[in-house]
């Protein structure tokens, strides 16, 4: 086993390769994933190695080749469908909700639906409201489904394989800041599952739970916090759905203390499950209320002093974490 | 007659080949079944044995029955809500499919579906699906599925005129053909979705131009005449297997209400009245007698067999166990992955 | 001011024939409204009142008239718009988040879409897995709208108006197992805002906060623990965004527990953010951990029996609360 | 050059009937301006004054300057997030176009919009819509508004040939049609979708057909002759407003890339090459020059009321305040309510 540095953006190629190399029912489906080499340059070259069938391009129509996939993945092709951005999977939601996530219960187990559909997520970019949701969180309030949110290249790498080897639908979340970014990681990459989160950060004076984009914020935030003796756990749950209650938990029971960062809107966010769990099996745990970091309840601006203001940063974090440990008990 | 009212169809767009007076015999033993099957659901609705949505498919047997003649086992079938009939003509168990409206364990989807979710997967059978057109994107794929795997077979997909509008219908004959996938889209028009009549959801009611649009070749089919229906359809699906998606308009009419909820407000009773001169069942019978290959006896043998049928599918469902509670969140996700 | 009894399919009713009286704005458009009388019989009427331009029967296309609803509210209509049920706004999505929630905003206050979506919501019917969602809370995310979520005649019969006058897109989720219930209420209606919760019943032990088709389930549930001496308060959210923080803190302050009562799927549901604020905004009031009922995780089934066990229910709304009071403090 | 290279078109619809020649010359210096605009947009975002995502209009401005000329005051305007052409075209101040750009309070749409998001509703423009046929149902419902309150307006609804293949461009031409609106629909058919060419994202390439299923006309203009556009919409515009929609589409084609992020591996330099030769601007430019209506002098002196009239819009974005942050929740509600 070697080290190799690469971009979550070539993870996340690399992930793709390797399963179309690894199983021939494998393919790629989406707008401008072929000529144009993927809208966030993700699947550039791989039209030419694998060809029109397995990397096809679609008209725009996002119900239409979402629900395409679904057929597909019934019939045993194991299809990855990319949907440019989440803000146009709202196009597709009744096939996701009503099909994908239903079908295998509905059908009293006689059909799966083995679809992975990847889809960048996330703000930050001055793309303004139509083009800057996080809802990642949203979709995982829909049982049937299987939410990942790599936030580190290795997970980028690591997470598709399995994500199709499960029998079920599995949505995979990449936040677009995050294709740009570096890490050294092993090759071939890790065996990941897809059920547990991961303690990126180890400390016993306050856990940070996080995920995707938010998670070198709040990286950054615990090494400042560091620098002024405050020592915070991190957490990446990585799957959104099902939640990694243990890993949770246990961090709780160690630190007594939460603060949940989470680029969703704060009313209804994946925070407030999150708290709320916490609330229900660790209450007594707890020295002083959960304080959520998140995003304004606001379509998020286009200027950029608005969209810094709107989403959670490392000040916010650092702020908030203060807060918690100043606060009663 | 005034001239809001929806006229049956009369002619034939083709010169009927006739089959042997088996195998319409057949076609209208299969087509009874549907019709008493579903009579007696009516009845076991009012008894409070079935609940949920009931939506009848009288009056329009001949559309399943005909159309499912050329499918091979292989072939996929979709449908819509009002799927009994479909289920019966693919050959699933009777008994599976009542026992389904029991919401017992025995029925098809295991009591999970109900009516409007009937599947069975040994028969090819992808449901029953309730969201109007949101099967069709399916059937794309399932066509896909079809040309990748070189499986040579065929997706079904049968859908109400009203799916038309939505915009599912679009996107779905627009990527079938620019893919070529083997998809048969099998629109049953029987001038209503619920109370909107076709006029009143499409600019241009000729719906086959719509699929010319895309391409995509398209027949217009006496959806009352069984023989029509079944003719019509295998070059249909023969065109399907060989080369790309075909639009099949079957012009029907549903005899009962949208569901076991409607007034019924937006009909007159004269053009219902017009439409039950041509029940599918009727048609048939009469052809045959003409014909000399039915009589008394033998149809009275007929209504015998499918009345047995029912009878033993009604027993099934009854006798069924219900799920045991505990079981509540199984199949959520399959079994070895939670 | 007299006093009528009707049923909360009537007061729907008389609620839009009042509306299209009041302004010659306001028109009613969606599948079936029309001809068939609205599929729930709401309706049923009307068109012969007010005729086939102000009672606009649509194709099924559920994004366009949607969308036509935004256009026709941006130009100054008061479009009523009725999506049958809530499994349908589903393929509507797009249009409610990308455009009717973030129109103002993007234009920088220059535009406004003073549109009334209805929609029937809730299970309880037996009609399986696609037609029996309880989004309402999953839509409470969304800022830019108003959520409302009746669950008396009386409010039924009187929060549309308001609705109305609003200037900014209201949805109202009408749960489809109350249209047959029945209430004496005010003739005329008494005047309400959309913006504050509703104490149903008054008592000092434990509060239950709920909405919609769960609030009779929850009376039902308190007068059981009434015969059992717990003494509970009922707090009816009846406004699901914004959230009416001030009614809720102020009932937790007096009775130190509480119990959320929500159909919603129990992951990301509105009552994780009901506890979230509570645990926010009054940490220290609380004796317990907060309670959750809500729907199991699982695509609705068709047998009575499992849907049955899938919903909230009186007694597991007593149960729970009979938990919530066992423990600890 | 290859088979799969598009070419532009190279006759007109219909003989044209040639404006004054004042107004000629307002037509190019009209589409001098989107041009000069969008090239400093170019500086602009390299100097990072300009952020998001950029996409330009450069070779489609006989689009937008051609169909604006019919549209009243009263009339509405659609489009997508390629606007920028639209929105000077109509009339917003050129100045608050590149504040918005800059992300400044004085922004048409105060910042909150940027490039995709130009609003003004003074102008009769609702965005700038950056969902992909999002706003077509919105044109919908602006045709409603104005049939049922009898203003007599028109919507104008520009998008993308891309647009087509989505299910909200099928339902929103059948409500159209169905009720008889007044809605434009303008198809800016520049051949590709990002780097999808129309043959592979519709089935059938002849947009126009597709136009008549829906039981509405149809004309296809070239979109690089202003003057061609500025007469064929005319007549659209007047149909629409007195029986119903209109579907047109504009043969044109987009001389830069997608947006600032497009490697354009898509498309053959050559073709590029072979659209540019009909430049709108060049080519209204030398018809003027033909006909004696334009010479160096006129024309250099039009580039610097151009050169001066974007000087001045990026001195205004420069010069703009930032909204205070405090604000940052102001415009999710209407003031009052909340
Ligand atoms: C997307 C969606 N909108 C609305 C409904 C409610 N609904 C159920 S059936 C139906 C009418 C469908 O008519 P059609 O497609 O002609 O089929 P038919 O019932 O006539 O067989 C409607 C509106 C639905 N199930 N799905
Ligand atoms: C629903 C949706 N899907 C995908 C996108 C991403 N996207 C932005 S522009 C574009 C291409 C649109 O092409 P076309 O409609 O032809 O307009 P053009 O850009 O050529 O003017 C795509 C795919 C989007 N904005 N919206
Ligand atoms: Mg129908
Ligand atoms: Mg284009």
């Amino acid at each position: 086993m070697s080290r190799v540095t690469m971009t979550y953006r070539e993870a996340c190629r690399q992930a793709i390769r390797e399963a179309m190399l690894r199983d021939e029912r494998v393919f790629l489906m989406g707008e401008d994933v072929g000529a144009y080499g993927g809208c966030f340059a993700v699947s550039k070259g791989l039209l030419d190695e694998f060809g029109p069938s397995r990397i096809r391009d679609t008209p725009l129509s996002e119900s239409g080749f979402v629900g395409a996939g679904i057929g597909a993945a019934i019939e045993g092709m194991r299809p990855i469908v990319e949907i440019m951005t989440v803000n146009f999977s709202l196009l597709a939601l009744d096939q996701i909700m009503n099909n994908a996530a239903t079908l295998r219960h509905m059908s009293g187990g006689q059909l799966g639906v083995p679809l992975v559909i990847r889809m960048a997520t996330g703000a930050g970019r001055q793309l303004a409201a139509q083009h800057s949701h996080s809802l990642e969180g949203w979709y995982a309030h829909i049982p049937g489904l299987t939410v990942l949110a790599p936030g580190v290249v290795e997970d980028a790498r690591a997470m598709l394989w399995p994500a199709l080897q499960d029998p079920d639908p599995v949505l995979i979340f990449e936040n677009a800041a995050l294709y740009n970014s570096e890490a050294e990681i092993d090759d071939p990459p890790p065996v990941v599952d897809i059920r547990s989160a991961a303690v990126r950060r180890h400390g016993s004076d306050v856990t940070l739970i996080t995920y995707g984009g938010s998670l070198h914020k709040t990286i950054a935030a615990a090494e400042q916090l560091a620098s002024e003796d405050i020592d915070a756990e991190v957490v990446d749950l990585r799957v959104l759905r099902p939640l990694d209650d243990a890993t949770i938990m246990a961090s709780v029971a160690n630190t007594h203390r939460v603060v949940v960062v989470d680029e969703g809107w704060r009313t209804g966010s994946l925070a407030a499950e999150i708290t709320t769990r916490i609330v229900e099996q660790a209450f007594w745990d707890l020295d002083g209320p959960v304080a959520r970091v998140c995003s304004a309840e606001v379509p998020i601006p286009y200027a950029k002093h608005l969209e810094d203001a709107a989403l959670p940063d490392v000040d916010k974090i650092v702020h908030a974490v203060r807060r918690t440990l100043g606060e009663g008990a | 007659m005034n001239e809001a009212i929806k006229h049956p169809p009369r002619t034939h767009s083709e010169p009927l080949t006739v089959g042997t007076a088996e195998h319409r015999r057949a076609l209208l033993q299969q087509m009874m079944l549907v019709r008493r099957f579903e009579e007696r659901c009516v009845e076991l609705y009012q008894a409070a044995k079935i609940r949920g949505f009931l939506h009848l498919y009288i009056g329009e047997e001949a559309v399943a029955v005909g159309a499912m003649q050329s499918l091979e086992p292989r072939d996929v079938v979709l449908a819509t809500y009002r799927e009994h009939g479909h289920a019966l003509a693919r050959g699933v168990d009777p008994g599976a499919v009542m026992a389904e409206m029991f919401g017992k364990v025995n029925g098809c989807s295991r009591g999970r579906g109900g009516s409007m979710h009937l599947f069975d997967v040994s028969h090819g059978l992808l449901g029953g699906n309730a969201i109007v057109a949101g099967h069709l994107p399916m059937a794309v794929g399932v066509g896909l599925a079809s040309r990748m795997q070189r499986t040579g077979s065929v997706a079904a997909c049968f859908f109400g005129e009203g799916a038309v509008a939505e915009g599912e219908f679009h996107e779905s004959m627009n990527l079938a053909s620019l893919w070529k996938l083997p998809v048969v889209f099998l629109c049953e028009n029987n001038s209503y979705a619920m109370g909107t009549a076709v006029e009143r959801s499409e600019a241009q009611t000729d719906l086959s131009l719509k699929a010319s649009t895309y391409g995509v070749p398209a027949y217009r089919i006496d959806g009352m005449d069984v023989e029509a229906v079944e003719q019509g359809v295998r070059g249909a699906v023969a065109i399907a297997r060989e080369s790309g998606p075909v639009f099949v308009e079957l012009m029907t009419y549903r005899f009962r209400a949208h569901s076991m909820y409607d007034p019924e407000l937006y009909r007159d009773k004269q053009e219902v009245a017009a439409w039950r001169e041509h029940d599918p069942i009727t048609l048939l019978a009469d052809r045959l007698r003409a014909a000399g290959d039915l009589d008394d006896d033998a149809l009275a043998q007929m209504e015998l067999a499918v009345t047995e049928t029912v009878d033993a599918a009604v027993a099934m469902a009854e006798t069924g166990e219900l799920e045991p509670v505990d079981d509540l969140t199984r199949f959520v996700h399959a079994e070895a992955t939670r």
